[in-house]
């Protein structure tokens, strides 16, 4: 301890300032903001040769053509296909994330087979050769025992060839089973059908059309094509082309339109035979029209049961604005009525299409510049006929399952009454494949869908992810995503011309996929014989190729082919009795619940932002949501500042939402664009599947709601039901 | 802070900025400089430490 | 049993219960490290500031204390500059007050930046535009001046002093501290109005812009006044409280007396500027973008008009009033009180134009932006007022800081 | 801040019109800037004031009741304001340089690597276009493929904000300089928002040339601060000085007041022009 204190101390600063002069400390500040600059989880993403594929999104129904930006094999970005006829270089949010889901960790990396109990979560991962034979023993089963019929599919759309694989499958295996994603295109078709006679689909020349009437129809919302009816309604914005909106709430549709109508909901059916009134009284409906059969007793019937007074008293609408309304939208030169709500993604009563196809009629604008097509369904799959052996031949003869053909004559496709059907036990189902849809999310009452589910033995999703539907499977034969396959894509949205896109493989699988089109042709093969034969091809791309023929080599080289001249199919215009009798029949739609213990109205509202079909928000376009409409775990309901008020709800704060079929809790957003006494909620919230950045946020208002089934249809027409909202 | 950083610029702001700073710095350096000097001769002359 | 370092002729409690308040206080220092860690390593998003509430309870604790502890500065200007003789009787406290402000500052500015391993750009990168580059400078350059000003109150120490060194640099520095003084006044003119600059150059917010001279906005000349002002109140607060708690007198009345009374004009003479500020702004500059001075104030839950009141009347005017009478400064509460609203006044000041700024909504289709901090803010900012407690009472305990000490406790 | 773009005559000044009118309120523009520019986002995003959305989408609305209540959704960027020469609100307060004016082409850049995250710059800023990382970017596994090696990921504790996807003119200008030449076309340099945008409401180019569409649409008077020629355009809190570079055209008066602050007696179009 010789160490004086004092050296001691000397040594300690002497030291300190020693040190402070060399480069050591600012050497070491300086490698830490270098640290700091280059935090190793902090990603870099790596360079690489940058190359664009054209290719065509297959996320919603638009079929838009999208340009893929890649650096080596990475998809790194996805934008609209500049030239491409539906959206012209345009793109929507989940066109733009497309990406996300390729990359996506609530992807089905392999063929999985369920090990726990159904929808617990527990998955053995199999081979592409075991899941196929699983499959094939279950069918050859069911089939052996003479139940080939108990076979169904649910496919998203029955047009191209991935749903006519699935159709002409089920048809050699003999089953009559084959149900679409019901959309409002059913309705428009039965429309056409009912009211011109002919098989086609509705398309709409929106761009030429100079005054649009739309009936609470999502133009901006994503009704239709969505891409191309953004830029239609810029067409009209530049040109000073009108627009007039009818809805009971201030959608994105009803404030960029030049006027926004309120109505009470569900009397637009109402509206559309007041306007008629209206055009017939003044003598300003198209000379072809008073031609046409049944007219008069179509005019007895708008003037007797519709007058203005009526219907203003009905649809709450003054009579001045729907005497004006009608003078105006008659006195266009190429006047346009449309309708389906929101996205159209729920058909809806057959008797307002029909009123507002006789509305377009009555205007003379059908198969006309502007107006509404017959657009005929393009035919290019011409494969030849499947030999049926006894068993298909008894088994397609069977009745179908939804009643379709036979309770509804006119209805190619009920999924809307399976879930009753089932579960009512007047109906069953052996097995179930679901390819491009989710309809435990996606069909109303999905908990009595669900229930159905539960009690089909063998339920086979073909799912590219982990939705509700897949997870409450037993086997999963994961279906490529769209920028891994090839699949031909037959825009139907109502376009008024006949487009085919092409979606090819941007990049390599990333996982054990296999398209779904060599899947089905697998699983044909291995059940062997005529359902077998019915598949000549080796695999789905060649089936593709031979089916498309000189198309093909157009779809490689423009990515898309389009009728050359558009095509109608002239179909006149007539009041046939058979549309007579439903719209004189005509009242409507009642709503589920009592008044008593349901004083709101609840409808749902469709917003561009929030995927409500097969595909669920991606996280960018999740969060894009605004924070009014999703906050925290929490669907916003809207509530007018007046209806809050009565119930004592002020903004932002928690309310319970109960309906007939379910209950929610909500957060209140108090929205003046919303009539008094109806409260809406989006669609699309409330997955309870797919991964962290979607599952458990909002509700799901399928679950709140329950189907209504069109008494001509059959289709569901449900728009709403009744609701208590109260405080928490 | 120095020429050095590439946004040094030699503009009236700078100049003024920096002038004002370096002069500060300047003055509190010189005079712990001299003070620490002054001390070490100091106690060299034997100052300090006995004269309480 | 640390008897030797306690200076010659002063009483101080037991060790055991000084120890004891200093592991009480040691306690909170420790939950405010933690709290500091949190921050460190898992980053701002353990505090409760968001995207429109980048500034918050950080930078109003720094404004805050910055202008508390300007009674350093301003003590040493009047006691060297101005030639104030008597001040020499409390300057040591106020340079120990300054320096823990000033040190907790720099503390708050290290956790508040979202890359303290790159602080320094701060000085390397300076952008001689920004208030904040001004701030950053004179604040460290000043800080360096406190620690000057510090040192030979340390090497007083009866023991350090026995070593002719540190006895000769102590003595050494003294002799030139005027020349220190002098620097510390020019930074702390500087960076105090630079600290206010910060919000009265913000023309993208009208709740807080300002004309002004030069470069500088009014606010520059503001805070620096309001520091001067407030600064030396901050040190009489401390001091009467350190008497309370010592029980003890430390410093002369006439000491008391004469630094009120400079304090109550500095304030008197600042307030009438700050109302003709406020009214010029409410006027003028104000509506000229749109707003009237009731906009600023309504709407919201919170920042109503009262704040306004509180900070010139309450915090401002009254302790004014009460320092300018010799009554009210020979009167031990009302002294007190006085330099007691008269920090609070100056800690609302420093609150509206750090919080305020941001809470206030500049587009028309937002709304008021309320915030409340978490926890680890909290804890940050308490952080550094411990340690201070432990730093002062450390230094009273075993430094000669009050010379007129033993005179008034024989 | 470097000013040798000031006195080159050549000197550009991108700018964007975004009409009101179009806008649809879709989102695109804000989607397809996080793909293009690796913009992260976490498990909950509906908190919006720590939510990184250079581009965000607000919605307005008139403040009237129902029947009359009426909406309107205005896309915000970063302005990119010029200020007065170059003094941008937040340009002139960041202490580090980090974030600077270019006078050649009117873009206020964000240096990453340099930003030490005080936030003050966020402070300056009216339109709350500037993002803080409060938390470590993280993708799910899998999900960094697709980030695009032209833009940096960020690190937490700095400032983001809209960049016009500067990355997207230097590219341009790369491939302009292997062709020989100096001047881009007016579609060469397109952000990523406009190019998305399915309703054609984007319009971005280059202010100060006469060719330029945006030029066209807004008309910007340079002697008085841009300020917009077209009756029907204005820009967000014009009267704040900050004198920004993004139009806004409507044919509506409540949304062009909504754009600025007003005293209740005051007529907008004196108060602009």
């Amino acid at each position: 301890m010789k160490v004086g204190r004092r050296s001691f101390l000397s040594f300690i600063i002497g030291g300190a300032a020693g040190t402070a002069i060399t480069p050591l400390p600012w050497k070491l500040m300086d490698d830490a903001s270098i640290w700091s600059q280059n935090w190793p989880w902090t990603p870099v993403p790596p360079d690489g040769e940058y190359s664009y594929v054209n290719s065509v999104c297959t996320l919603c129904p638009g079929g838009c053509g999208i340009s893929v930006r890649k650096v080596d094999d990475r998809v790194v970005k996805i934008e609209g296909m500049k030239g491409y006829p539906v959206n012209a270089g345009g793109i929507c949010v989940l066109g733009l994330s497309g990406h996300q889901l390729l990359y996506s960790p609530t992807r089905v990396k392999s063929p999985l087979k369920r090990v726990g109990k159904r929808g617990e979560g527990k998955w053995e991962k199999i081979s592409w050769d075991e899941a196929i034979s699983e499959v094939a023993k279950k069918l050859s089963e069911i089939r052996s025992k003479g139940e080939s019929h108990s076979v169904g599919s649910i496919v998203n759309a029955d047009s191209g060839t991935i749903p006519n694989l699935f159709k002409r499958f089920l048809t050699a295996y003999g089953s009559p089973n084959f149900m679409t994603m019901p959309s409002m295109q059913d309705s428009y078709k039965m429309t056409l059908q009912l009211m011109q006679g002919v098989n086609a689909q509705a398309g709409f020349d929106a761009e030429n059309a100079d005054f649009i009437l739309s009936f609470g129809s999502g133009i901006i919302d994503g009704w239709g094509s969505p891409v191309r009816m953004f830029k239609a309604n810029s067409t009209w914005k530049a040109n000073g082309k009108k627009v007039v909106q009818i809805e009971p709430r201030l959608s994105n549709t009803a404030a960029k339109s030049d006027k926004w109508i309120p109505i009470k909901p569900g009397t637009e059916a109402a509206l559309a035979l007041g306007l008629a009134n209206v055009i017939i009284t003044n003598s300003q409906h198209s000379q072809k029209i008073s031609q046409s059969s049944g007219f008069e007793s179509f005019k007895k019937l708008v003037q007797n049961e519709y007058s203005t007074d009526k219907v203003s008293q009905i649809t709450g609408i003054d009579s001045a604005s729907i005497v004006s309304l009608a003078k105006t939208f008659a006195s266009a030169s190429k006047p346009l009525a449309i309708c389906g709500r929101g996205q159209g993604s729920t058909p809806g009563s057959l008797n307002e299409f029909m009123a507002v196809h006789a509305l377009n009629a009555l205007v003379g604008n059908i198969n006309e510049q502007g107006g509404v097509w017959a657009v005929p369904e393009v035919d290019y799959i011409k494969w030849p006929e499947v030999n049926l052996d006894e068993t298909a031949t008894n088994g397609v003869q069977k009745e179908r399952v939804d009643g379709a053909g036979s309770e509804y004559p006119h209805a190619k496709s009920l999924l809307n009454r399976l879930a009753e059907v089932v579960n009512s036990g007047d109906g069953s189902l052996e097995a179930l494949f679901v390819t491009g849809a989710n309809p435990l999310y996606s069909m109303p009452d999905s908990k009595a869908m669900k229930k159905a589910f539960d009690s089909i033995p063998f339920v086979v999703s073909f799912s590219s992810y982990m939705d509700e539907t897949a997870s409450n499977s037993d086997l999963i034969l994961p279906n490529h995503v769209c920028l891994e396959r090839y699949e031909d894509v037959p825009t139907t949205a109502g376009l008024q011309k006949n487009i085919i896109g092409l979606t090819r493989p941007v990049v390599k699988p990333q996982f054990s996929t296999k398209n779904v089109g060599d899947t089905i042709m697998l699983i044909a093969k291995a059940l062997g014989g005529s359902i077998a034969e019915a598949f000549p091809w080796d695999s789905y791309e060649a089936c593709l190729k031979e089916t498309l023929g000189a198309k093909w080599d157009v779809l490689v080289e423009n990515g898309f082919w389009s009728d050359s001249n558009s095509k109608t199919v002239s179909g006149e215009f007539n009041f046939y009795p058979k549309a007579m009798e439903s719209l004189s029949n005509f009242s409507p739609v009642s709503l589920e619940g009592s008044t008593a213990s349901y004083p709101l109205v609840l409808i749902p509202y469709d917003s561009i932002r929030l995927a409500n079909g097969y595909i669920g928000d991606p996280p960018f376009v999740i969060k894009a949501v605004e924070d009014t409409v999703l906050n925290g775990k929490a669907a916003c309901v809207e509530v007018n500042p007046k209806t809050g008020k009565e119930l004592g709800l002020t903004e932002g704060r928690y309310a319970s939402l109960h309906t007939p079929r379910g209950k929610a809790k909500v957060k209140v957003h108090l929205y003046e664009g919303i009539m008094p006494g109806i409260i809406a909620l989006p669609r699309g919230l409330g997955h309870t599947a797919y991964d962290k950045y979607l599952a458990g946020k909002g509700c799901n208002f399928n679950e709140l709601i329950g189907p209504a089934e069109d008494p001509v249809s059959g289709l569901d027409a449900a728009w709403g039901i009744r609701a208590r909202l109260t405080k928490v | 802070m120095l020429p050095f950083s590439f946004e040094w610029v030699w503009d009236l702001s700078h100049i003024v900025f920096m002038g004002g700073l370096h002069y500060a710095l300047t003055i509190i350096s010189l005079g712990m400089a001299y003070c620490i000097l002054k001390a070490v001769v100091d106690t060299k002359q034997g100052k300090g430490g006995h004269h309480h | 049993m640390d008897s030797a370092l306690i200076p010659k002729g002063l009483k101080r409690c037991s060790i055991g219960k000084f120890y004891l308040g200093i592991a009480l206080v040691g306690a909170v220092v420790l939950w405010g490290v933690y709290a500091m860690l949190l921050v460190w390593i898992k980053g701002l998003n353990q505090t409760n500031m968001n995207d429109s509430y980048g500034f918050a309870l950080w930078i109003w604790a720094d404004l805050g204390i910055i202008a508390l502890g300007g009674g350093a500065f301003f003590t040493g200007f009047l006691r060297y500059i101005i030639g104030k003789d008597e001040l020499k009787n409390i300057i040591n406290y106020a340079v120990v007050i300054g320096f823990v402000c000033y040190a907790s500052a720099q503390l708050i500015l290290g956790i508040d930046v979202g890359q303290p391993l790159r602080g320094w750009f701060i000085f390397w990168h300076a952008n001689v535009h920004s208030m904040l580059t001004e701030v950053a400078f004179c604040l460290t350059c000043y800080f360096g001046v406190l620690v000057i000003e510090y040192i030979p109150l340390l090497l007083e120490n009866r023991q350090i002093d026995k070593v002719p060194f540190f006895h000769n640099l102590g003595h050494n520095m003294h002799e030139i501290m005027a020349i220190f003084a002098a620097t510390g006044a020019f930074l702390s003119f500087f960076h105090q109005g630079s600290l206010g600059g910060v919000a009265g150059v913000l023309y993208g917010r009208p709740f807080a812009v300002r004309e002004g001279l030069f470069i500088w906005p009014w606010t520059f000349f503001l805070f620096t006044w309001s520091a001067a002002a407030f600064g030396p109140c901050f040190t009489l607060f401390v001091t009467r409280l350190t008497e309370k708690i010592t029980g003890k007198k430390l410093v002369k009345q006439n000491v008391i007396d004469l630094l009120a009374k400079i304090a109550g004009w500095m304030m008197g003479t600042y307030i009438i500027a700050k109302i003709i500020d406020t009214w010029y702004w409410a006027t003028v500059t104000a509506p000229s973008k749109g707003f009237t001075f009731m906009d600023f104030y309504s709407d919201n839950s919170f920042y109503g008009i009262w704040i306004l009141i509180a900070e010139i009347v309450v915090g401002g005017i009254i302790p004014a009033l009460i320092l300018l009478s010799p009554k009210g400064r020979s009167n031990s509460t009302a002294l007190f009180t006085a330099v007691s609203l008269a920090c609070i006044g100056v800690l609302i000041n420093r609150w509206v134009m750090v919080l305020q700024v941001m809470a206030h909504p500049v587009m028309t289709f937002e709304n008021w932006f309320l915030y409340v901090p978490s926890w680890q803010e909290v804890a940050t900012t308490i952080l550094p007022v411990a340690g201070g407690i432990i730093v002062i009472a450390l230094s009273y305990r075993y430094l000669p800081i009050f010379p007129q000490e033993k005179e008034l406790n024989p | 801040m470097k000013e040798e773009g000031k006195h080159n005559k050549k000197a550009k000044k991108y700018g964007m019109v975004i009409n009101l009118d179009n806008c649809t309120g879709c989102g695109a523009c804000m989607v397809a800037c996080m793909a293009e520019n690796n913009v992260p986002f976490k498990e909950d995003e509906s908190d919006k004031l720590d939510s990184i959305t250079w581009m965000r989408v607000y919605k307005l609305a008139n403040g009237e009741s129902y029947p009359d209540a009426d909406i309107c959704y205005l896309p915000r960027p970063c302005m990119h304001c010029e200020g007065y020469h170059g003094h941008s609100p937040c340009v002139s307060v960041c202490p580090a340089v980090a974030t600077d004016y270019n006078h050649d082409t009117g873009i206020v850049s964000q240096i990453y690597t340099r930003c030490f995250g005080c936030r003050y710059c966020m402070g300056a800023c009216p339109y709350h276009a500037r993002y803080f990382n409060w938390w470590d970017p993280v993708w799910p596994e899998g999900m960094t493929k697709y980030l695009s090696p032209n833009v940096s990921a960020r690190m937490r504790g700095i400032v983001e904000k809209c960049s016009f996807c500067f990355h997207r003119h230097q590219l341009a200008m790369d491939k302009a300089f292997l062709e020989g030449r100096t001047e881009l076309e007016e579609n060469e340099y397109q952000t990523s928002c406009t190019q998305a945008c399915p309703a054609g409401a984007i319009t971005f180019g280059d202010l100060n040339n006469p060719h330029h569409k945006v030029n066209q649409m807004v008309k910007p008077d340079n002697k008085h601060g841009g300020r917009p020629g077209d009756p029907n355009a204005f820009r967000l809190l014009e009267r704040l000085g900050t004198n920004p570079k993004v139009y806004y055209i409507s044919s509506k008066e409540w949304v062009r007041r909504a754009g600025d602050n007003y005293l209740a007696n005051e007529d907008r179009t004196v108060q602009q022009h």
